[in-house]
């Protein structure tokens, strides 16, 4: 039941050659978006009438948050990948997409504190998304430790596959739970801004960044991929005593 | 300049943010492409690498 | 049901030769429960709103610390293999461990609590409703828990590695059984609260077993 | 570890696995026991592959490991009847109880907790646990380790018995088992780089 997609990049080789090709374009694609992206964010974009200057964070705020949810979806689709179809270049995969991921809930983390300073004062807000957010980086520091956790690398993929499996199934569950107990003890915040009703003005600079970190995730992805299969020859080589 | 360095006085929240997600993400970028650098020379001297396995 | 019987009684009956491991997990419970009142202060009604929090992370600290020894007892002395290869599936194999651990560690939790509530100042309806969440709550733990403890089968840190996998899974539990405390003081309904810590607990019921079968087959590997 | 390896045992033969240590014995005996995924090949039961129900081929299966799975703080008692209620869902029968514990001069030792026992007696619950299930198909894996003389004798007579009553016996064995009419196979000889010595077939 291989899908045909996923079987032309199962052979790591292929896999090598295909990433060689695309990454130098990916490299400058990316450089484009994020320069123009940044010109707009900080240039262009105007200032909004209740927060003045500070909304400009949101534009590598709201980014990172989209980005490190849908990469810890694509690790459970690797981590299925490889449980289910025993797809050898998803493990290796999954190891070059976590820690891209955390970074980038990390960065969501740190640009959310820096924007909620200016309006609530504090450094930090136990905010329904800032509070997810925190623990989906936990999810990714799990996987990560997991993956490395053990003397067999392909044991410590599989195991942090079941992991990524079980905490996508709880994601929703946990963001639930924290938006609910939100609501408990906090009157609605007052972050209103991801709404559909943004200006274009604010839109178009929001899109191209949130482009801009896509193409960042798909080429460090291919990058560290190709590093990880490096590692893995390595590490049977040196087993083998070739 | 001076507005634009101000950001109407929130400059020192906008800038900081923006600062460390540039730094964070250009950071794992460059330690990305190390790694990759490094293990390919790994491979190399090893005699391991696409060119070596093709010549095989 | 006989075979996951007897796995389940031959649990008890080792837990009950090593009535110290249990009693380690829960002197814990109550020792981090009462290092609160030291920290904080000795005023009865600010322990009294803390209480219930302070309680609950206890209660998931102490089950953390009991589980990373579930299945590697049996992972060491070749007992694992023999389970593997036995007729009952290796889901209900791990449930079976799990319900033996609810039984040696979530109840005796439960039924601790109370006496800590005293410690806090709780009235008697406070008290009750966190029994009972506890109580509702700790299958759950053992449920994540032992997810953990299989998925981190022969890990060079496992235990420290546990309770970062499992902590983060397990915040709707502590959120949930909180909020039932915290709901009566507040005067409107625990129902709500029970009926999800009930459906977190249905739907770890229907994942974790899933899961753990397959840790436990790459740790026989 | 090995491959294009291949073998058949009809009902009432034993397969003794030999070759040095690292040649893969345990791993074939795990790969047999479906513990351990092969890569490639198929394992088939009367002609049909037992993957289709795993369940049926495990139910077949005793299994006798480097570890003697014996608990420290059971009873010898406790343990072997533990097992049997996991692998048969009920007591033994009287007289497979009480013939299997004579064999393997047990019966002393049945109160005693396993963290008293010495290797030796480990060995002999586990080859007990082994001869009370009613399994077909015996995978032993270096069943003579830590064995006295006379704990190997009563070893070599369970396998007769096993094998005379229509059972299958693969064994990995450092040639400490001798039995007449067994196939015998040098897992070393099928080493990885493809060298494939028909001898092996003796």
């Amino acid at each position: 039941m291989a899908m045909p997609s996923i079987h032309f990049l199962a052979n790591p080789a292929r896999f090598q050659r295909f990433s060689a090709r695309i990454l130098p374009w990916l490299g400058a694609l990316t450089a484009l978006l994020w320069a123009s992206g940044l010109y707009m964010a900080l240039l262009v974009a105007p200032p909004d009438y209740q927060q003045g200057e500070t909304v400009r964070i949101m534009f590598v705020h709201v980014p990172a948050a989209w980005w490190s949810m849908a990469a810890y979806a694509l690790l459970a689709g690797l981590g299925a990948a490889l449980l289910v179809w025993r797809h050898p270049l998803a493990a290796l995969m999954a190891r070059a997409v976590a820690p891209v991921g955390a970074a980038y809930a990390l960065v969501c983390l740190v640009s959310g504190s820096f924007w909620g300073r200016p309006m609530w004062g504090t450094w930090w807000v136990w905010d329904a998304r800032l509070t997810s957010m925190l623990l989906l980086f936990f999810l990714y520091l799990g996987h990560i430790a997991l993956s490395r956790a053990f003397d067999d690398s392909e044991r410590g993929d599989r195991a942090a596959a079941v992991l990524a499996l079980v905490g996508v199934v709880n994601l929703p569950v946990i963001k639930f739970s924290v938006d609910w107990w939100n609501t408990l003890h906090q009157p609605a915040s007052v972050m209103k801004l991801d709404g559909p009703a943004i200006h274009p003005s604010i839109l178009t600079p929001l899109l191209v960044m949130a482009a801009a970190y896509l193409a960042l995730l798909v080429f460090l992805v291919l990058l560290r991929t190709e590093t990880e299969i490096g590692r893995r020859r390595l590490e049977t080589a040196a087993l083998t005593g070739r | 300049m001076g507005g634009f360095l101000s950001m109407g006085g929130h400059g020192a929240y906008i800038w900081p943010a923006y600062g460390i997600a540039v730094a964070a993400l250009g950071g794992l970028l460059i330690w990305s492409l190390r790694a990759r650098a490094k293990v390919q020379r790994e491979l190399q001297d090893r005699g391991l690498d696409r060119r070596a396995r093709e010549r095989r | 049901m006989s075979r996951f019987m007897a796995l389940v009684g031959r649990d008890l009956r080792l837990a009950w030769r090593r009535p110290g491991d249990a009693a380690v997990v829960l002197a814990f419970f109550v020792l981090a429960a009462s290092l609160f009142p030291l920290g904080v202060g000795p005023a009865l009604e600010t322990l009294a709103r803390i209480a219930p929090g302070v309680l609950w992370v206890a209660a998931l600290f102490a089950a953390m610390l009991s589980l990373d020894r579930l299945f590697a007892d049996d992972f060491a002395d070749g007992t694992l293999e023999q389970l593997a290869l036995a007729p009952l599936p290796l889901e209900l194999t791990a449930l079976a461990k799990c319900l033996a651990h609810w039984i040696v560690t979530g109840l005796p939790l439960a039924v601790l609590s109370p006496a800590l509530g005293l410690l806090f100042g709780l009235d008697a309806a406070s008290i009750a409703t966190l029994t009972a969440s506890l109580l509702l709550g700790a299958p759950s733990l053992s449920l994540l828990g032992g997810l953990g403890a299989a998925l981190t089968l022969g890990a060079r840190r496992g235990g420290a590695l546990l309770s970062l996998l499992v902590l983060p899974l397990a915040v709707p539990v502590l959120i949930f059984g909180v909020g039932a405390v915290e709901a009566l003081k507040g005067g409107d309904g625990v129902l709500a609260h029970f009926a999800l810590l009930g459906a977190f607990l249905a739907g770890t019921l229907a994942i974790t077993p899933w899961a753990m079968a397959a840790a436990l087959r790459q740790a026989v590997e | 570890m090995f491959h294009d390896l291949g073998f058949e045992v009809a009902a009432g033969r034993a397969l003794l696995l030999t070759g040095r240590n690292g040649a893969g014995k345990s791993t074939l005996l795990r790969v047999l026991a479906l513990l351990t995924p092969a890569q490639r090949g198929e394992i088939a039961w009367d002609g049909k592959p037992v993957r289709e129900d795993a369940e049926a081929w495990r139910a077949r299966l005793a299994w006798l490991g480097h570890a003697d799975a014996v608990k420290g703080d059971l009873t010898v008692r406790e343990t072997l009847e533990a097992a049997q209620w996991l692998c048969a869902g009920g007591p033994p029968s009287r007289a497979l109880w009480d013939g299997v514990l004579a064999r393997f001069d047990l019966v002393p030792l049945l109160d005693r907790p396993g963290r008293y026992l010495s290797a030796g007696q480990h060995r002999r619950v586990a080859l007990a646990r082994v001869a009370l299930s009613a399994a077909t198909v015996w995978l032993l894996d270096e069943p003579a380790a830590a064995l006295d003389e006379a704990s190997r004798q009563s070893l070599h007579a369970a396998i007769t018995d096993h094998l005379a009553a229509g059972g299958i016996a693969v064994i990995a064995t450092h040639g400490d088992i001798v039995l007449p009419g067994a196939l015998a196979l040098d897992v070393g000889a099928f080493t990885p780089d493809g060298t494939v010595s028909l001898e092996a077939w003796a």
